[in-house]
């Protein structure tokens, strides 16, 4: 292995690096699929979600691709009603809890967490391989309600119409869900107790990376918000299948009851789906910037604040639902509460590149397209937050562009930047940097083609979940369909050109971003173990420059973050 | 970090000494004992996680009952007094053995006490299902299962009776995984006698039974004691 | 506390928890029938959640636990306190309207 | 301010409330597009300026400077936010009740189609003529699952919920007609569960309103099933059973048992009807059956338009152009939709609002 880095002139490798005799990283360590799916390697068990969630993304991005086909025009030429409700509840079900909920934390958190504490493994390496092995078989569930005909629910199973009105196969689309929650729950308990014992010597709670913080503060969401969910599927099937009266209006039942349990859990879930994402573009900004994070204590109490203020919140789907109005106000002021730490993130990152040493390598382009997209994203959250505009644009396709910003817009571009950021640590080897930085300026453009003509549909007037409209938003459906297809094809390449580096890609070295953070302190890809020897802690992260001093140009890493023993 | 109920005397077992705890670069003892406080801890994370879970079948409870007062007072006086208090002293006294096992557990000298207590727990556990299914068969004799031909008029008195059947079945759940679990402690404790003295998992699965027990104590005045002095 | 290293002593511990239950499970069983009007339910939940306290605290031994499970324990009265409360806030306004 | 935005970017606004929440909507659109040129703006030129390898300044900030703006940026945040909540809550707070002589229109949802029906009489589908300048309000339900009432150039959506009332209310301040819109997901025709709001001046709506064949009043219904129902036998005046006289009882506030007290609108007569053992009259017994199951949901709107025309509550209704209760005489509804009727083929297409036009 060793001769061929040495060969290769690419490679920015140092000969001796790899030279050392060292054990065989974690991917060498047995290559037999059984090897792969017994593992309780936490980082095995990443690159099994890993792969998990690409097949789920896929498959929520062919409904989404069927979705913007059929919105082209305004008739139905392409699909009926029935297969377009069907199309957009797969879509959501599948990209909400197949996808963004596990994507981040299950993979990046899942692999980089203990190396980025100085641990050799999670807390309880058992229940992490468990809990994959119920998300596939959560994901397969919901997957058996579309060959079982699909399910017209849209992904918020609404009462009366999920248990009483939908002749679908609800029941088996929300057991899948069901079956997942548990996967989320004992990820989430496996992260905090992993944070909060098995840091390394030194690594105290404010020297702990901010994308740690994210995972941790997203656990503690992840273990208290999902058993609600868990529970309100339980009252949904235990009427829809057992026939218990549950919500039942006619029996005096109260469907408004169920969105207040739904919501509770759903709006904290978009937190799980935008903290890890806030982490990682910590992590990428500051080693692009050659800065420490501006501002870390602020960063760390932000993402506390929004954690458990997002849980204060839920009310503002509701505000046109029969809430009574005294609590909307209520939850209206909750709401813009919740958006000032969000907005303290956006100022830190961009006080973060003043008087830095700022580069444009893909993960950084990524992370600058991020922030735009996250701030058009959480500004429009303040519209929905104000009651008179919600009142108007709720369920309109004002609102399902302020959630693409968020979900789609700023998550998918930091799950982008942080793949490529990490994947020469997780492969060992270097993707083509042209064809990376061209995907990432092409999401960017795709995406704000897709969805902000969406944002004026909506104040139009133009509801969600319709198939056909009226033909004055053709306009605006024609420019989204368009943007949909270049936004596909970003979503494609990095498909091709991460796979081709797999196989072709230069090997990559143990730090190829010069970065300060623990789990670059290791070989790439890491041995089973994590690092060699007991790694130790003796400053802040980002130690990027002296404090108080400025970064020079490329700077090397001043030696005191961790020590190799 | 150590807690110090813990912190015991009990026999140190290599093979209780699990990855990653076992890279801590801590010596054995405290390396286990530290593995347990983890175990503990992270039981109780999930307990924390199913607090929740309860309350929002409880908040489903109590929105209803707020809206519904007098149906559910009038349902609530169908349900059976005497199997609901029979069931809730069975489950105070499994309540009482568990903890006397998870005490126990610790003790080398005690391993005998320890697993008649964990016998002691499993029974219980099977007698209050036994107590329930009792109650059950004369539930259904008694036309009260939600639906065609129920008992009662008010169609709101529905609502509470399809909370009952839901909220013991959920129960009866929780404690199925309950005793299923203490019955793999009695296995381990019969085949591998040296093996329960120490063992985290008694502690983690006493504190797992611990709590369905409470879930139980709020479920006893939900159900039974509403309505009555009418 | 210093851990009992006898049968005898492990039963003192638990035996008086033990008793308080079921005693407060006979007062409640009692005080359901008593005519006490609206405090019923209050009454009933009280000696519920005294119980639970009993059970959390002694049997559970929350009492001698560490302030990390301490804090985990009151991480789920308090968001299950959220949860109550804002639902609440409508449920009860709505009630109240009508 | 209306000025700000090109007019193809905005929906017709024909509401008074419609006008508020443009002034809203813009300057919330100005403020974040303020924040997002100052984001932007500072990445761009900090990404530019200080690019790797760049001769610009790069001297170590000190640690103060760090801490006040933060606190500086957060406090600032926090009162711009705040000051918006304000804004929006106060124009959402004055819009809570509707003015005391509004025109109520029930409307009813149901798979997939809105029936309305105003207490002066007029009963239409998926079409609701309304006049320009009076206060209408809203009393909506539903038949089956969740739907929402929604027009867009009124700014207005509200739920209607199966077996509970929800209420809304508007002002239109333009004639012409509008699209009506279902946005509450509701199944297979979701999409096309579609309407028109017809506005018109007042004259032209009571010549519309006394064109409409007579006596499908809610009120003479409601009183048909007054006596047909049986209300009659305990509730009249010369009944042997003690049952509260209905007479002059509307908007008023009655001594509940238990000391509380309770007005009656649509939900307390409604839950009367329902649950008549709940809130019993002071002085009363219990003996009311409940009439659950034994009343559709338009039947208690039509007996609770009965009650409400016994007494003249606060809330009684003096509609232009209407004729008074007593001169109209039953008859057989009549349903005169010309926009879309049950069971009619649906066209793949749905109905566009069309263009606004003066009647």
């Amino acid at each position: 292995m060793s001769t061929r880095v040495a060969e290769s002139p690419a490679s920015l490798a140092d000969p001796d690096e790899l030279a050392l005799g060292l054990p065989e990283s974690y991917l060498s360590a047995g290559g037999t699929l059984g090897s792969w799916l017994t593992s309780t390697d936490h980082k095995r068990i990443a690159i099994l979600y890993a792969l998990s969630v690409t097949l789920f993304f896929f498959i929520g991005g062919a409904a989404a691709t069927l979705v913007r086909l059929e919105l082209f025009t305004p008739q139905a030429d392409l699909v009926g009603a029935d297969t377009y409700n069907k199309l957009f509840t797969l879509h959501g079900v599948i990209m909400v809890w197949f996808f963004l909920i596990p994507s981040i934390p299950t993979t990046f958190g899942n692999f980089l967490l203990p190396l980025m504490i100085g641990a050799r493994d999670l807390a309880f390496p058992k229940l992490n391989l468990a809990s994959w092995y119920l998300n596939v078989i959560g994901g397969l569930i919901t997957a058996t309600a579309v060959l079982a005909g699909g399910i017209d629910t849209g992904w918020t199973f609404y009462v009366p119409y999920s248990t009483t009105f939908s002749n679908t196969a609800v029941t088996i689309g929300v057991l899948g869900v069901f079956v997942s929650g548990f996967s989320t729950i004992a990820t989430g308990v496996n992260f905090i107790a992993t944070t909060h014992l098995l840091r390394a010597p030194g690594m105290t709670w404010f020297r702990l990376p901010l994308f740690v913080w994210a995972m941790y503060t997203t656990s503690i969401i992840f273990v208290l918000a999902t058993p609600v969910l868990a529970l309100t599927i339980i009252l949904v099937v235990a009427e829809r299948s057992l026939g218990l009266p549950i919500f039942d209006p006619a029996k005096g039942g109260d469907p408004i009851l169920f969105q207040h349990l739904f919501w509770f859990y759903s709006h904290p879930a978009v937190y799980i789906m935008l903290l890890p994402g806030m982490g990682i573009v910590s992590e990428v900004i500051t080693c692009f910037a050659r800065r420490r994070i501006f501002g870390y204590d602020f960063m760390v109490y932000a993402l506390v604040a929004i954690a458990v203020i997002g849980f204060f919140t839920w009310g503002h789907h509701m505000f046109t639902s029969g809430m009574s109005p005294y609590a909307a106000l209520i939850f209206s002021f909750l709401s813009f509460v919740v958006a000032v730490p969000s907005a303290i993130k956006v100022f830190n990152w961009t006080a973060t590149l003043y008087r830095g040493q700022v580069g444009f390598e893909s993960p950084m382009l990524y992370v600058l397209g991020y922030i735009g997209l996250f701030t058009v994203g959480g500004l429009t959250g303040l519209f929905l937050a104000s009651i008179p505009i919600d009142v108007h644009v709720q369920d309109t396709y004002f609102v399902v562009a302020h959630f693409h910003y968020i979900m789609v817009g700023a998550t998918v571009s930091a799950y982008f930047a942080g793949l490529h950021f990490w994947w020469p640590k997780f492969t060992g080897r270097m993707y083509p940097e042209t064809w990376a930085k061209f995907a990432a300026v092409l999401m960017f453009f795709g995406f704000n083609l897709t969805f902000f003509p969406q944002f004026i549909a909506g104040y139009l007037g133009m509801p969600r979940r319709y198939h056909v409209y009226p033909p004055e938003f053709q306009v605006w459906n024609v420019l989204s369909s368009s943007g949909a297809a270049v936004l596909a094809a970003a979503y494609l390449m990095p498909l091709g050109y991460l796979t081709w580096s797999l196989f072709f890609g230069a090997r990559a070295v143990n730090d190829p971003w010069n970065a300060s953070g623990l789990e670059w302190r290791t070989t790439s890809p890491p041995p089973r173990v994590n690092f060699f020897g007991r790694p130790a802690v003796l400053a802040k992260p980002y130690n990027y420059h002296p404090e108080g001093a400025a970064p020079l140009h490329d700077e090397p890493r001043i030696p005191s973050q961790g020590s190799l023993t | 970090m150590t807690d110090p109920a813990i912190a015991t005397e009990a026999p140190l077992h290599a093979e209780f000494l699990r990855e990653p705890w076992d890279g801590l670069g801590l010596p054995q003892e405290e390396a286990l004992s530290y593995q347990r406080f983890g175990a503990t801890f992270g039981i109780w994370i999930f307990i924390a996680s199913e607090v929740l879970f309860f309350g929002a079948l409880f908040l489903f409870y109590a929105a209803v009952r707020a809206e519904h007062a007098e149906a559910f007072a009038t349902a609530a006086r169908e349900t059976n007094i005497v199997y609901g208090t029979l069931n809730t002293a069975i489950l105070l006294t499994s309540g009482l053995s568990a903890a006397a096992a998870s005490l126990a557990s610790e003790h080398v000298p005690l391993r005998r006490l320890t697993q008649w207590c964990l016998v002691a727990t499993a029974t219980l556990g099977l007698a209050f299902l036994a107590v329930k299914g009792m109650e059950y068969r004369d539930d259904i004799a008694e036309h009260l299962v939600p639906g065609r031909g129920f008992k009662l008029p008010e169609p709101s008195a529905q609502l509470f009776f399809g909370f009952y059947w839901l909220s013991t079945g959920i129960h009866g759940v929780h404690l199925t995984v309950g005793i299923g679990l203490v019955a793999r402690l009695i296995w381990i404790g019969w085949r591998h006698p040296e093996r329960l003295p120490g063992n985290p998992q008694v502690e983690v699965t006493m504190l797992y039974w611990g709590f369905v027990d409470m879930v139980w104590l709020f479920l006893y005045p939900a159900l039974y004691l509403v309505g009555r002095p009418g | 506390m210093s851990a009992p290293v006898s049968a005898g002593a492990v039963w003192r511990r638990v035996l008086p928890v033990w008793l308080g239950l079921m005693a407060l499970l006979a007062v409640a069983c009692a005080l359901a029938y008593a005519p006490l009007g609206p405090w019923t339910a209050a009454v009933s939940f009280g000696i519920a959640t005294t119980q639970a306290a009993l059970v959390a605290l002694l049997f559970m031994r929350l009492i001698e636990a560490s302030a990390l499970i301490r804090l985990t324990a009151a991480c789920g009265l308090f968001w299950s306190a959220i949860l109550f409360t804002l639902t609440f806030a409508d449920v009860l306004s709505r009630l109240t309207r009508s | 301010m209306g000025s700000l935005m090109p007019a193809w970017l905005m929906p017709v606004a024909a509401s008074t409330h419609a006008a508020k929440v443009d002034r809203i909507f813009i300057g919330l659109t100005l403020v974040s597009a303020a924040i997002v040129l100052l984001v932007v703006g500072l990445v761009v030129t900090f990404a530019i300026r200080f690019r790797r390898g760049s001769n610009a300044d790069r001297g170590p900030l000190p640690e103060v400077v760090s801490r006040e703006f933060e606190i500086g940026w957060t406090a600032a945040t926090l009162f711009v936010f705040v000051f918006i909540f304000w804004w929006a809550a106060s124009a959402e707070i004055g819009a809570f009740s509707p003015p005391k002589d509004a025109l109520e229109v029930h409307v009813v949802g149901k798979q997939w189609m809105w029936k309305t029906q105003a207490s002066n009489g007029a009963r239409e589908i998926n079409e609701l003529h309304v006049p320009v300048g009076v206060p209408v309000r809203l009393v909506l339900t539903s038949q089956d699952v969740i739907h929402s009432f929604y027009i867009p150039a009124f700014r207005l959506k509200r739920d209607a919920v199966p077996d509970q009332t929800t209420e809304a209310w508007f002002q239109a301040t333009k004639t012409g007609t509008f699209q009506l819109m279902c946005t509450e997901y509701c199944g297979t025709d979701h999409a096309r569960m579609l309407g028109r709001v017809i506005v018109m001046e007042p004259q032209d709506y009571a010549a519309w309103l006394s064109a409409q064949p007579e006596g499908d009043d809610l009120a003479h219904q409601g009183e048909r099933l007054f006596s047909e129902k049986g209300c009659s036998g305990c509730h009249a005046p010369g009944s042997t059973v003690h049952a509260p006289n209905l007479a002059g009882i509307w908007g008023q506030a009655v001594q509940l048992d238990g000391g509380k007290l309770a007005t009656v609108d649509a939900a307390y007569v409604r839950d009367s009807i329902l649950q008549p053992k709940r809130d019993v009259v002071a002085g009363y017994a219990p003996v009311m059956p409940s009439y659950e199951r034994l009343l559709s949901d338009g039947e208690i709107q039509e007996l609770t338009a009965y009650i409400r025309s016994l007494g003249a509550g606060p809330r009684e209704v003096r509609t232009p152009g209407v004729p008074p209760l007593s001169s109209r005489v039953p008859g057989a509804q009549s349903e005169r939709s010309p926009a879309m009727v049950p069971g009619a083929p649906v066209a793949d297409t749905p109905s566009p609002a069309g263009p606004v036009v003066r009647p």
